[in-house]
């Protein structure tokens, strides 16, 4: 036998995430790879099932650990269309400024990501500081840093508190302020150019193969194969911003799109802000006892651009109190799973990490 | 007045002398393993950086069991899981300290009706501090760490003590729940 | 008083008896080996170090010899690894095809190695020399392979026939084969082209950059025991060359002002740092344990070339105390490896890990070795290449001195992989259970070795003495030594000192070490494996492409010099077809007419 | 003899405090650097003792020799680094090529006992630990070569006493070419970033420690701490003149350290061959032509 | 992009005109579900991809016990249209078997993988699909079938905490009154300056 056995994770430093990638490995190159998940496997499929429409609320934003919010928006869309009901105006733009502020938050931990794999630890701490502050902004708007359970079917759980806008200007102002700095201490860092320029790449034959989306395929196919553009929900409709897009997917300018994400969320956030119109911010599913609330019978699949691409759940009611069956489509499944088993072999030890970062490979969403 | 010559302490006292300022060390640099289980793990990055800064209290996250002090169980344990955090645990060197983080690894919080998810954390490994939560707070999780210092400090943190002496009774639950605790399958040849 | 003819013929004899006694049991040949070795190396050493040898001659014909105290150095070192690789010989004649043989060309080949340094003829020198070449390319294909030996054959058919010309050049000068005369007689262009063979010549035997490919071939195919002969002994004859040609042979050529070093002896310096660095690299991408040591002493051949050719008395100080040192150490290493290799069957690094968890004192020899060979005090290797660092230094010599450097540090790398790919690791299922230390009979001479290694390191003083008797000899200032200590051109060196300062604190952390807890023993499987369960030992081992990313830097760039002698292979065979259609077609004739031509072409050409 | 041989004991022991204090000033100064409030300054003393306290697991014999020999190795190795003009143990015998190839033995030592550890990921960081030495010390020595043959001496003290003597013209401002590169290889050689492969923990899991715990990672960490001294110290007496007394010497020790690891602190790792790359690109080419320079040609400022 | 709703109906003629389907469904703007027999799915997936649905977005299954029978789910997506179309197809529980999309969506080989794992649908075609990938040591039926009640497994398996009565009786004990009041005096303390 000539080849060596390595493992990236479940308790590996380069891992992000409760998962492992086994490596078989020849001098220093990858041979045959493939992601052992299942490590952070809850059930939550069942799970789903045995809780009540309302119940799940709970439930569903530890889907998926680092950006909970896409998950509630999933479901209570899914929810909404199945019910047929509309979701008042001031509602729509709540939920968008909460989207955008958690995709900063996740794009922030992502970039300082790279300070992982690369050594860059000052990077790390820099953008782990600044996404504190998006997580007290949580706190104040939801009353929780992580979990929020703030975007329900029906709108939003409450009103925005007086005076949020404020620290939310603030925040973006700063964050934009610092913004140049991030490109030089990072992406444009001449150590981490050489560790990801040319490297880990993704071509869009690759693309279509595996079925990956977000960045990675707008990086490579250079086209604005977004959700918010393509099927616009909430109402991205009404908000100006471009989708960051390239035609040549290296591990650089698949952060670079990254960056540029972040100033664009700045901006939908300020025009949010903005446009938001004043009125109600949640109307009710039925009549009667929550618990006792029923889902007309049908079947829906409801879309959301998270951070690593389409997020998606597919929810079934037979018009009962509980979902038939939800099942949740990650955003990273195609290139965590089978990117992993094929075109992480041939890459070296040293980019594996790397590769598992800039891929954006998420577990919890894998597993479920 | 109590006399310190040091040839008037028997071998035991001296071994406590030596043990009280092995736990002046100990607890002044707990090194915690860089394991995430669950999603309380989301909380530990504010905790290690910035933001509340874990390294002033002499922690720091560490890459390997053997270096590690702490083990930090972060949430709710998947079967796949519990198998790897019992070798984990069984690899770190002694004095060895659990702190569970979330209400999952105390009664198995909001998964508690789950398939692939356990109860109840310390029927399979002792742990020393609970910190409970869904999730806990960033200063919930710094407070169960000065927690675990006090514990030190008192000497009420010895679960590996309890781990070692009642090994076969937690061997005995993890066989229970998990069948077998060291899984040969195609994935591990 | 004891003859060298006496001593050479009782080594001739006891190797006809050696080959009888093989005949009857294969084991006996083997002890003769054994006794007739020591018995030579310990008179050659009794008596030559107490100037007692007799150079009379009454037997043999047109055979005269002298004693030096180069020779001297020469053949007592070499018959000293002889002396104590023949102790492997019991345990591995049983593999042989032919015992008998096997025994008797060890011991003739030796009988050569006293010819060859205690004549004071070019004619009984160049004898002894093809003596030496015939015999070791017979022990060659024992190891099962022949084309290393035709390989070993032609390069040193190289070096011969440039020895030969060379000969015959100062016969041509001095009127006579005396080796003094000769030197002494040649002079003008005629001293550049004699300085030119005799480097060729020395190349070839050297395995110096480029004439190196058959060092690889022949040491990684040669049988077990007798690699470290070639490569700890036989391989010296080049350096007994080199010194002919770069320290008595001085051509009139330009002299580089700046350098202070005649151009000619900058060249060879220069050929010098090419083998150093080529054969550090090379050493580093191999898998077999015994090539890696054979780039390993083409690469210890650079710094013995480069010492002697910087001319100065520190230099060729360096140059001899490199050559015992670098015995010493690549034959204790290719005995560990040929110990590996006896007890598994194979030296590949790949297929092997492991080993120390049965083979333990095998372990330690190959660590002292390799300590000395990276040359790391306390042991002999750090003198001798500190040495060297002096006199490359002295010279200013920037290129050569980052040649040395990386040779020096690049032996770090290969000489580690065996260790960690070789002996350290998992053991492989395969040889579980199965494997045992060596027998005690090996393990002797690797002891004997692996002390040496050490009291070279420790002690070098008692051989630098020596040593500065030979340097005086050959004209130069010898280096000043003090009790304990070698005054280089810009320090001092204490090795008793060091010695004394590394067991300071390797006893100070061994008090740490034990004042603390004990630790808990686990077994080799039960390591981080990022808390994922693996249960094959191969899986875990790493020992294939060990310096891959290095390796990756220049590994097209390997193979030029074997492409050029490929494509050398190739043009012969062809001129070999050519002849072989013009003279020996089916047609008898014309064969006969040809053959009667080149005979009338030798006996009456000259008249024409 | 055995008097001189206490007094480089406690040269290594003096060493050893030294730098885990100068260390542990750093992380505070790097931890402000990120926007926190770092350790305490004696943190890493904590750590140390800390690790000797635990129950350790050991691999072997070969896993405790190791370490043993690694710590004794370079405990020897610090026993002759001159700190000061007087405060040394061997004048005259702190021969620079005593460090190169001495510190080699607490390497060797510690590679071997990685290895013996039957981790593969400890073997690839040795592999790494060692193909990083390849790269640095060429370049470091042809400058030290230039150095050596310029002053006559290869005394590491005689070297501090000949930049005294010359009216404090520091070989920093004298070679300034080979002081870059000096500075380039000792940041390899302190293992900061960018050259930090072989520690590395996101790829090899911290590379040769990853089977340490206890005291044996303690004993390793101890020897970092005195290797650090060394290689530090000796940048101290090559380019900057030595030290007259022993506040000097702390001024330069502290300045070159911190200098150091601020520096490092907003780089990214690179990989191992571009290390390889980097190395025998630039530094290497200044290396030699500082050497043709000051040799040949007499340049010297 | 705009003209989405257009599309939806496009995709609708589309299919209808080639294919019998059983059922139709336009669900929003941007989504389109078919319900189809099991023998048309290869033909249909292959005809969506080639019209423009190059990518897999969803596949699972759907158990209904009280019909017997087993649904699968396939959901296709173009990007350029912006319609996800949903393809389902009922098959039989107690022996569910599919041929693999493989050849035509190589996408779709760990969700495959995953329908085996949680609903036991055996995948023709699919090399690893029978090899387990979330689960480790399964000894059950597949958990996503609505027979298998997970909370019998867990209570099963994993033992639960048992809070003591004393505990709760102590609970009992210290009345709201009695709370309040001691929450009281501690704020009076610390008003006072006494204990922090």
């Amino acid at each position: 036998m000539q080849e060596l056995k390595l493992f990236l994770g479940p308790q590996h430093p380069g891992m992000h995430g409760n998962a492992s990638v086994h490596m078989f490995v020849e001098g220093d190159i990858i041979k045959r790879s493939y992601l052992l998940p299942g490590m952070l496997h809850r059930g939550f499929e069942k799970g789903m099932e045995r809780h009540t429409w309302l119940n799940n609320i709970g439930l569903i934003p530890r889907v998926c650990v680092v950006e909970p919010d896409i998950n509630e928006m999933c479901f209570a869309q899914g929810v909404e269309t199945l019910l047929g009901i509309e979701v008042p105006e001031r509602a729509h733009w709540i939920r968008m400024i909460i989207l955008e502020l958690a995709r900063l938050s996740i794009h922030m931990m992502a970039y300082g990501g790279i300070g992982g794999p690369t050594g860059l630890y000052t990077l790390m701490y820099h953008a782990h500081a600044d996404r504190n502050d998006i997580l007290n902004i949580f706190e104040k708007i939801t009353g929780h840093r992580v979990y929020h359970m703030y975007i329900v079917p029906g709108g939003v759980r409450k009103d925005l508190p007086v005076g949020i806008e404020k620290d939310i200007h603030q925040f973006l102002d700063s964050l934009e302020s610092r913004y140049a700095e991030y490109r030089d201490l990072g992406i444009d860092n001449p150590t981490v150019r050489a560790r990801t320029v040319d490297t880990i790449m993704l071509p869009e034959s690759v693309v279509w193969e595996l079925g990956v989306t977000g960045i990675g395929m707008r990086s490579a196919v250079g086209k604005e194969y977004d959700v918010r553009k393509v099927m616009p929900y909430a109402r991205y409709d009404q908000v100006e911003f471009t989708v960051p897009t390239n035609t040549y997917s290296d591990a650089n300018n698949r952060i670079d799109c990254k960056l540029q994400e972040i100033l664009q969320s700045i901006s939908i956030i300020r025009q949010c802000l903005a446009k938001m119109p004043e009125g109600p911010v949640r109307v009710p599913l039925g009549r009667g006892q929550s618990m006792r609330w029923t889902v007309p019978k049908g079947y829906a699949y409801s879309v959301v651009e998270s951070s690593r691409g389409e997020f998606g759940y597919f929810m079934v009611s037979n018009g009962g109190t509980h979902p038939y069956r939800v099942g949740v489509r990650g955003a990273s499944y195609p290139q965590g799973l089978l990117g992993i088993e094929k075109y992480l072999p041939g890459t070296r030890i040293d980019d594996a990490a790397l590769w598992v970062d800039t891929m954006g490979v998420c577990s919890p969403e894998i597993d479920r | 007045m109590k006399s310190t010559k040091f040839s008037e302490l028997s071998q035991e006292q001296v071994d406590r002398k030596w043990w009280e300022i092995g736990d002046f060390f100990r607890r002044n640099s707990l090194w915690m393993l860089m394991y995430c289980t669950g999603c309380c793990a989301i909380e530990l990055p504010p905790a290690m950086t910035s933001a509340y800064d874990m390294e002033r209290l002499g922690m720091g996250p560490m890459a390997t069991p053997r270096q590690a002090d702490i083990l930090l169980v972060s949430g709710y344990l998947s079967l796949k899981t519990l198998r790897r955090l019992i070798y984990t645990y069984e690899q770190m060197s002694e004095p060895k300290y659990v702190v569970g983080l979330g209400s999952c690894t105390i009664n198995g919080g909001i998964y508690h009706d789950s398939h692939a998810v356990i109860n109840q954390l310390d029927q399979y490994v002792p742990v020393d501090v609970y910190v409970a939560g869904c999730m806990p707070n960033t200063e919930a999780v710094m407070n169960g760490f000065v927690d675990l210092m006090d514990a030190i400090k008192h000497k009420t943190a010895n679960g590996w003590k309890k781990y070692r002496d009642n090994y076969d009774w937690y061997r005995q639950n993890q066989i229970a729940s998990l069948g077998e605790v060291e899984v040969h399958d195609e994935f591990h040849e | 008083m004891a003859s060298i003819e006496l001593l050479l013929i009782i080594a001739l004899a006891s190797g006809f008896l050696a080959y009888l006694l093989g005949r009857v049991n294969r084991v006996y040949g083997a002890i003769v080996t054994i006794v007739s070795s020591m018995f030579v190396f310990s008179s050659l050493a009794y008596f030559g170090f107490t100037d007692s040898l007799d150079t009379t001659v009454s037997i043999l014909p047109y055979v005269t010899f002298q004693v030096t105290y180069l020779g001297m150095f020469f053949a007592v070192m070499i018959t000293f690894i002889y002396a104590m690789v023949s102790f492997f010989n019991p345990m591995f004649i049983k593999d042989y095809k032919y015992p008998g043989a096997y025994s008797m060309l060890y011991i003739l080949s030796m009988a050569g190695v006293i010819g060859v340094f205690f004549t004071d003829n070019f004619m009984v020198m160049f004898f002894f020399f093809e003596f030496i070449v015939w015999t070791s390319m017979f022990l060659i294909p024992l190891g099962h392979s022949r084309k290393a030996a035709v390989s070993y054959y032609a390069f040193s058919a190289v070096g011969s026939f440039a020895l030969l010309f060379a000969i015959f050049m100062m016969r041509e000068a001095a009127g006579s084969f005396g080796i003094n005369a000769g030197l002494a007689a040649i002079s003008g262009t005629n001293a550049i082209v004699v300085f030119i063979l005799l480097i060729v010549s020395a190349f070839a035997k050297l395995g110096a950059f480029p004439l190196h490919t058959w060092l690889p071939i022949a040491h990684g195919n040669a049988p077990h025991p007798f690699s470290p002969v070639l490569s700890g002994a036989l391989v010296k004859l080049g350096a007994f060359v080199a010194v002919m040609a770069l320290i008595k042979i001085t051509p009139n050529s330009y002299v580089i002002v700046a350098l202070d070093l005649p151009l000619a002896q900058y060249l060879v310096a220069i050929f010098a740092g090419l083998s150093i660095v080529f054969g550090t690299l090379m050493a580093i991408r191999q898998d077999d344990a015994k090539k890696l040591l054979a780039y390993s002493s083409m690469s210890h051949g650079g710094y013995i070339l480069l010492a002697f050719s910087l001319g100065s008395s520190i230099g060729l100080s360096g140059g001899f105390y490199h050559i015992v040192t670098h015995a010493l150490a690549t034959g204790a290493a290719f005995l560990a490896i040929a110990a590996v290799g006896r007890q598994t069957g194979t030296t590949k690094m790949s297929e092997l890990g492991g080993v120390i968890q049965k083979m333990p004192v095998t372990y330690v020899v190959y660590l002292i070795a390799i300590i000395s060979m990276a040359g790391i005090p306390p042991m002999g290797g750090f003198i001798s290449k500190w040495l060297i660092f002096q006199a490359v230094i002295d010279k200013g010599l920037i290129l050569l001195a980052a040649a040395v450097f990386f040779g020096s540090i690049g032996s770090f790398l290969y000489v580690f992989r065996p260790l960690a790919a070789l002996f350290l690791g998992q053991e492989k299922p395969q040889f579980k259970g199965i494997l045992k230390e060596a027998p005690v009979i090996m393990l002797i001479p690797m002891i004997v070795l692996s002390g040496m290694n050490l009291v070279t390191g420790i002690f070098p003083n008692i051989f630098l003495q020596f040593i500065n008797k030979v340097i005086v000899e050959l004209g130069m200032a010898p280096v000043v030594l003090g009790t304990y200590t070698i005054q280089g051109t810009n320090g001092i060196l204490d090795p008793l000192q060091i010695t004394i300062a590394f067991g300071i604190g390797v006893v100070i952390a061994f008090i740490i070490f034990i004042l603390l807890k004990k630790s808990k023993q686990v077994g080799l499987m039960d390591t981080y494996t990022a808390g994922n369960f693996i249960y094959s030992e191969e899986l875990m081992h790493y020992s294939v492409d060990f310096y891959a990313p290095i390796e990756r830097l220049y590994e097209k760039h390997t193979t030029h010099v074997q492409d050029m002698y490929k494509s050398l292979e190739n043009k012969v065979k062809e001129f070999g077809n050519v002849v072989k259609y013009f003279f020996f077609t089916n047609k008898p004739e014309i064969t006969v007419f040809w053959i009667l031509i080149i005979i009338g072409a030798l006996l009456w050409g000259d008249l024409l | 003899m055995m008097l001189s041989m206490l007094y480089g004991v406690g040269i290594a022991f003096f060493g050893f405090v030294l730098h885990t204090s100068v260390a542990g000033i750093n992380r505070k100064i790097s931890g402000r650097l990120q926007k926190r409030y770092g350790p305490k300054w004696y943190q890493e003393f904590l750590d140390i003792f800390k690790l000797l306290s635990k129950r350790a697991t050991s691999h072997g014999w070969i896993f405790d020799f190791g370490v043993i020999m690694a710590l004794g190795g370079i405990i020897a190795t610090a026993m002759f680094i001159p700190v000061t003009n007087n405060f040394l143990a061997f004048p005259d015998f702190d021969n620079f090529f005593i460090f190169a190839y001495l510190i080699a033995v607490g390497m060797l030592g510690m590679a071997m006992s990685a290895s013996g550890s039957g981790n593969p990921l400890a073997s690839i960081g040795v592999m790494r630990a060692l193909t990083t030495m390849l790269a640095y010390d060429i370049p470091y020595m042809v400058v030290i070569v230039t150095i050596i043959k310029l002053t006559g001496t290869s005394s590491i003290s005689g070297l501090a006493l000949y930049q005294q003597a010359a009216g404090n013209n520091w070989f920093i401002v004298a070679l300034p070419l080979g002081a870059i590169v000096a500075v380039l290889a000792l940041m390899a050689g302190l293992g900061k970033k960018p050259f930090e492969t072989y520690i590395a923990p996101a790829e090899i899991a911290s590379g040769p420690l990853v089977e340490y715990g206890g005291k044996q990672l303690g004993m390793l960490f101890i020897m970092m701490e005195i290797t650090h001294f060394i290689e530090v110290s000796l940048f101290v007496n090559l380019f900057l003149g030595g030290a007259e007394n022993i506040f000097i010497f702390l001024v330069k020790y502290f300045a070159v350290y911190t200098a150091l690891s601020l520096i490092s602190n907003v780089y990214a790792r690179f990989k191992i061959d571009q290390v390889v790359l980097f190395f025998y690109k630039w530094p290497l080419l200044i290396a030699i032509v500082q050497g043709f320079i000051a040799i040949y040609l007499g340049w010297v400022i | 992009m705009m003209n989405s709703t257009n599309n939806a109906l496009e995709v609708i003629t589309l299919v209808e005109s080639k294919y019998n389907v059983v059922k139709t469904e336009h669900i929003s703007k941007y989504q389109v579900a078919f319900e189809v027999i099991r023998e048309d799915i290869h033909s249909m997936l292959n005809f969506l991809k080639n019209s423009g649905w190059k990518q897999l977005s969803y596949l699972s299954a759907i158990d209904w016990p009280e019909e017997d029978k087993m649904e699968l789910v396939y959901i296709v997506f173009n990007w350029d249209k912006g319609v996800h179309i949903q393809i389902r197809s009922k098959i039989d529980r107690e022996n569910p078997e599919m041929d693999s999309i493989l050849p035509i969506f190589p996408g779709c080989k760990y969700y495959e993988r995953e329908a085996h794992e949680f609903f036991g649908i055996v995948f023709h075609g699919n090399p690893d699909s029978m090899k387990q990938l979330i689960l480790e040591g399964w000894d059950d039926i597949p958990p996503l079938r609505k027979d298998f009640d997970p909370r019998a497994y867990s209570e099963a398996h994993f033992p639960q905490r048992e809070y003591t009565e004393t505990f709760i009786e102590l609970n009992q004990q210290e009345s709201k009154q009695e709370k309040r009041a001691a929450r009281q005096a501690h704020i009076d303390e610390v008003r006072k300056g006494g204990k922090k």
